[in-house]
């Protein structure tokens, strides 16, 4: 799965997107291989985590063809 | 309540105040954020936004609908930049046309308090001695 | 507190923000009124705005210094039209520039609450069955 | 003394401005005189007088030379 980056996720992954292992079945699993894979992200104020362009719960699943995005603090405005 | 959103390279208070202005209105507000040049005793040279932005026009629809739904407001517009600014420019409005100003004012606030919470843009700051990305830590 | 009062023919929110408008401020915060085309259902023609003028200046001048005095805001313009107005026209406005935002809004929505209080101005509506000048009978 | 009227009490006097009676002593002594001339004062919502471009209270005393208005019901902004 391919995932977006923003912001400073950018500069903590390097990249301005990522593949995740397909079997990362909702939010929350992707949130802690996340964490496992960048630490520096826990450093973050928030993380949030979007799926196709609505901020998803933890418990939301994700599903192949999902867009999905990791939305660091925000400072818009 | 009609509403015109917009994330652009430059945007004016006066095109907002053109879209929302109507003979029925009797009031509008705007709230216009511009770049500072400093932020705490830093000189900043000049700011990035960046915009997640198909996301961002839905969470600014989103606000646009829930001012609309809990105050008489008649025309709305929001309106945010994307890409590098300079010290004094135009980086928000937020325009609202009430029959009342009341209303107005209530939600002109709440739309930019919102769209500070919810709608997905990141500032970078550029200072002499690095770079930051506004609000990322705690 | 830098403040910019006028009374003139014909006023315009982009001359009130140019005022007050610097790098050093965070969130600018104007209300525009303008000649609305109904009131009570009776069809608006035109307006007459009367106005004692010397005096109304002065009441504007203790507005803007009231409002500096409570909120910390950086400058205020404060500009109201005399004259005959159609619906449409812009009639006042103020504009605040203030380093926090929630400052500005309170000093803007302060300013003109208290304007329409103290500032001696009057305004005559046209009617096509007749003129009116408003608010004077209960 | 000469007296400055505006709006709605200019159409109730018929005329831009009024003269007085000297010894009206204070503010509220040319209230009553005027009340008596223009009894169609009573039917406006308020009615301040202002002394000098300031507000006046009915105990204000009046002196030659000052600046007096008659100041109907407010209808601005």
């Amino acid at each position: 799965m391919r995932v977006m980056l923003f912001g400073i996720m950018k500069d903590i992954v390097a990249a301005g997107s990522l593949t995740v292992p397909e079997q990362l079945s909702d939010v929350g699993a992707l949130r802690t291989w996340l964490l496992q894979e960048y630490p520096a992200m826990k450093n973050l104020r928030a993380v949030m985590i979007a799926v196709n362009k609505a901020y998803a719960a933890d418990g939301q699943p994700l599903a192949p063809g999902d867009e999905i995005a990791i939305i660091p603090p925000l400072s818009g405005g | 309540m009609e509403h015109w959103i917009s994330i652009a390279d430059s945007i004016t208070v006066q095109e907002a105040i053109d879209f929302v202005q109507s003979p029925a209105s009797g009031g509008i507000v705007t709230f216009t954020g511009t770049v500072r040049n400093q932020t705490q005793q830093k000189s900043v040279h000049k700011l990035f936004f960046e915009c997640y932005e198909p996301m961002a026009v839905l969470e600014l629809e989103k606000i646009a609908k829930a001012a609309g739904e809990k105050w008489p407001v008649q025309r709305m517009a929001l309106l945010h930049v994307k890409g590098e600014k300079l010290p004094g420019e135009v980086v928000v409005v937020i325009a609202v046309a009430a029959a009342h100003r009341a209303a107005a004012f209530e939600a002109c606030q709440f739309a930019i308090d919102t769209l500070k919470e919810t709608v997905p843009i990141w500032k970078k700051e550029f200072f002499d001695d690095g770079e930051v990305w506004v609000a990322a830590h705690p």
